[in-house]
């Protein structure tokens, strides 16, 4: 490590680890929820960074196709990629709470469903990608995805939980009311958002880097036989 | 524009063509959906299911059946590598148009045979025909535009089959979502009103859906 | 009718197929792309035509000095070649009014059958493609390529699967185009590579 | 960014709306275990995966210095 570089990252490890003491210590637990509450800190968090990934990604996709530049795709692939890890962890995480909570690991809460259509969503541009071996043409195709995904998945986000309310009208998710965050819930909140999104755009920019780095080790080999 | 949709049919003619002589793609999917229907049938014997059941099962065999037919439609132009004939003489766009109006017809055609053999089988019937039918045709326009969007990124990938569900099933659960609910409605004798909001959603991500497929063809179609 | 290709490269994944390939040809003019199997000769065909999109560099078309735009390049394109297959499930006249079509809504059938005559295919067109030999197909492409009277013809490997008469009608051919229009020929046939004033060697 | 703020805030309410809702009769949600192992998940997950990249990162460093030299 190199201090003059790398302090941001020591100061983001700092943080982080603040927001964990304070989300356990500092932040007081929602009246009903008892300790569970804190999980929210930590998974919502996770969650926000695989939609981030998600409009990252697409973003990218649309760019690659008007510049064709390979870096592109690398930042497309990337955002990708990382969004899936976070998929996977929001979506452990939050079945590990459902158990506790509504006794189930799964039932096809809206979120859920969600977060279940975002993660089908990536493996299927995944199974692409790996399926086609021209790297323009893999480059090009799984952009191509990435967009109609992106367009499909505003419709989702209003389609699914009106539907899982008419088809399963569940008082659990259905009774009205809510609850305002506390001052002091929301200052650890957004803090744990501010370091995820942080921690989230340092993964990125290293896999982009790894990426661009082994296309150019690869092109060296190839021009060397 | 008109000149696209001139274009587009004579993309059509040639693909309708091919298909009367061949037959392969309908014989498949009318095969499929057939075998699946029997299959169902047969298992859940004198039982008479709830809506519930019987507009999602109506749903789930037409998507499979989409499935396994409609990606022929360029995987044969790879096959046959006639693809960079017609990418040499065709725009891209009239090309995506020709084979959209080739699935649609095709889906069509194998719900004019599947559709009253499943009510006959599943001893139902339909209780509000003015919601069955729109969902159902509009079900059909975006299953098809799905399909050939997905179809044409497919075609130069390997493993094609298994790719194609798996790349097309998150992209069309809106339409499976809606196209179940307005169905099922229509089976209860639900007032058409009550309908509204899935057919909205139904013709509008169709709309959608074909209009970005004309936007991004071209960089599929591109080698 | 220009023809102008500048720095023309094509990488498949790492590997460079070529590079930096450029040429400038007028009506009347005719270029040959000579090289061993694999260096590319197909690929920069592919490339001229449209089919594939180069790495880098680029190929532009010009009528009477202006810029032909990539939606009617085709008008003026007429391409035979090995990896251009026709539709074997349809007969050949099918085939040729398919192609006839994509041009022109009115087919002009009197010119199909001109043409038909002319590679020595007349009476067999309602045949289906898949009963017919490889020269045989050979020449249909030729019939497809010519019908509109195309100002720029690519011809890769021209004779192939022809026999001696089919050769012939071949070069005939090639000899009406270059006494008016552009013509590119992708070969390796000594006999074939004379017909080029301009030369591309690839490899 | 401010849009992003009020998205996530929103986000954050219904999620916790559907938390106290879905709150059944019975004490639930007072496992702080349950709490831990989500923590150490997330967390240990993310950590696994930056020392990943960054030893990724270091050995091809050194690999394209090796080369250029």
């Amino acid at each position: 490590m190199n201090l003059k570089n790398d302090w941001w990252k020591i100061l983001l490890g700092l943080f982080l680890t603040g927001v964990i003491v304070a989300a356990f210590l500092y932040a007081p637990r929602a009246k009903a929820l008892g300790e569970t509450t804190r999980i929210l800190f930590f998974h919502v968090p996770c969650a926000w960074v695989a939609t981030l990934a998600f409009l990252i990604s697409a973003t990218y996709s649309i760019l690659y196709l008007r510049k064709n530049e390979v870096r592109y795709d690398a930042w497309a692939y990337s955002s990708a990629h990382i969004g899936l890890i976070f998929t996977i962890l929001a979506t452990v995480s939050g079945a590990i709470w459902a158990k506790e909570i509504w006794n189930a690991y799964w039932n096809w809460d809206p979120r859920q469903t969600s977060i279940f259509i975002l993660l089908l969503i990536y493996a299927a541009y995944f199974a692409l990608r790996s399926a086609v071996e021209d790297e323009q043409s893999r480059a090009r195709l799984a952009a191509v995805y990435s967009i109609i995904a992106f367009v499909t998945v505003p419709f989702l986000m209003f389609i699914v939980p009106r539907i899982y309310e008419s088809l399963h009208p569940d008082p659990l998710i259905n009774a009205q009311g809510k609850i305002k965050m506390d001052v002091k819930m929301r200052q650890v909140f957004f803090a744990s958002l501010f370091g995820f999104t942080v921690m989230f755009l340092w993964m990125l920019r290293l896999k982009v880097q790894i990426l661009l780095m082994e296309r150019k080790l690869e092109s060296q080999i190839v021009t060397e036989r | 524009m008109w000149n696209l949709v001139d274009k587009s049919i004579v993309v059509f003619r040639k693909d309708f063509q091919l298909e009367f002589r061949t037959r392969y793609a309908l014989n498949a999917i009318a095969m499929f959906a057939l075998t699946t229907l029997a299959v169902i049938s047969f298992s859940i014997g004198p039982i008479q299911l709830d809506t519930n059941i019987l507009a999602p099962l109506l749903w789930v065999i037409l998507f499979f059946s989409a499935m396994s037919g409609l990606s022929h439609i360029f995987v044969r132009e790879e096959e046959q590598q006639t693809a960079d004939t017609l990418r040499l003489v065709l725009p891209p766009n009239a090309i995506w148009l020709g084979k959209w109006l080739f699935n649609v017809i095709l889906l069509f055609g194998l719900e004019i045979i599947i559709v009253p053999v499943y009510f006959a089988m599943m001893n139902t019937q339909v209780e509000n025909l003015s919601i069955f039918f729109p969902s159902l045709i509009l079900g059909s326009l975006g299953l098809a535009s799905v399909s050939t969007i997905i179809a044409a990124i497919i075609s130069i990938a390997s493993s094609r089959g298994a790719l194609f569900a798996v790349l097309a099933f998150p992209i069309a659960l809106p339409i499976l979502f809606s196209a179940i609910n307005s169905t099922r409605l229509s089976m209860e004798g639900a007032p058409f009103m009550d309908s509204w909001s899935d057919l909205q959603v139904l013709l509008s991500f169709t709309i959608i859906i074909i209009t970005t497929s004309l936007l991004v063809f071209e960089f599929v179609w591109k080698r | 009718m220009v023809v102008e290709a500048k720095g023309l490269t094509k990488h498949f994944n790492r590997r460079t197929i070529f590079s930096d390939i450029s040429f400038h040809l007028e009506d009347g003019e005719s270029l040959v792309i000579t090289g061993p199997n694999g260096s590319g000769k197909s690929t920069l065909v592919k490339i001229i035509s449209g089919l594939l999109t180069p790495t880098s560099g680029t190929i532009e078309f010009y009528n009477d000095g202006k810029l032909l735009p990539a939606e009617v390049k085709y008008h003026q394109l007429g391409l035979v070649s090995p990896y251009l297959q026709l539709y074997k499930d349809l007969t050949a006249w099918e085939n040729l009014t398919f192609f006839a079509r994509t041009r022109d809504s009115k087919v002009d059938e009197s010119r199909l059958k001109m043409l038909l005559k002319r590679v020595g295919l007349g009476g067999r067109e309602h045949d289906e493609l898949k009963t017919y030999s490889s020269g045989m197909i050979q020449r249909i492409k030729y019939v497809a390529a010519l019908y509109h009277q195309p100002r720029i013809l690519i011809l890769d490997e021209p004779t192939a699967n022809l026999d001696e008469k089919g050769a012939k009608i071949v070069y005939e051919i090639i000899k009406e185009q270059t006494s008016r229009h552009i013509l590119i020929i992708a070969t390796n046939e000594p006999d074939e590579v004379k017909f080029g004033m301009k030369h591309v060697e690839l490899g | 960014m401010r849009k992003l703020m009020t998205l996530a805030a929103i986000a954050a309410d219904t999620t916790l709306t559907q938390m106290s809702q879905s709150m059944p009769e019975k004490k639930a949600g007072e496992n702080i275990y349950i709490v831990l192992a989500v923590t150490v998940l997330i967390f240990g997950g993310v950590f696994f995966y930056l020392l990943y990249l960054d030893k990724k990162v270091n050995r091809l460093k050194k690999k394209v210095e090796s080369r250029e030299e």
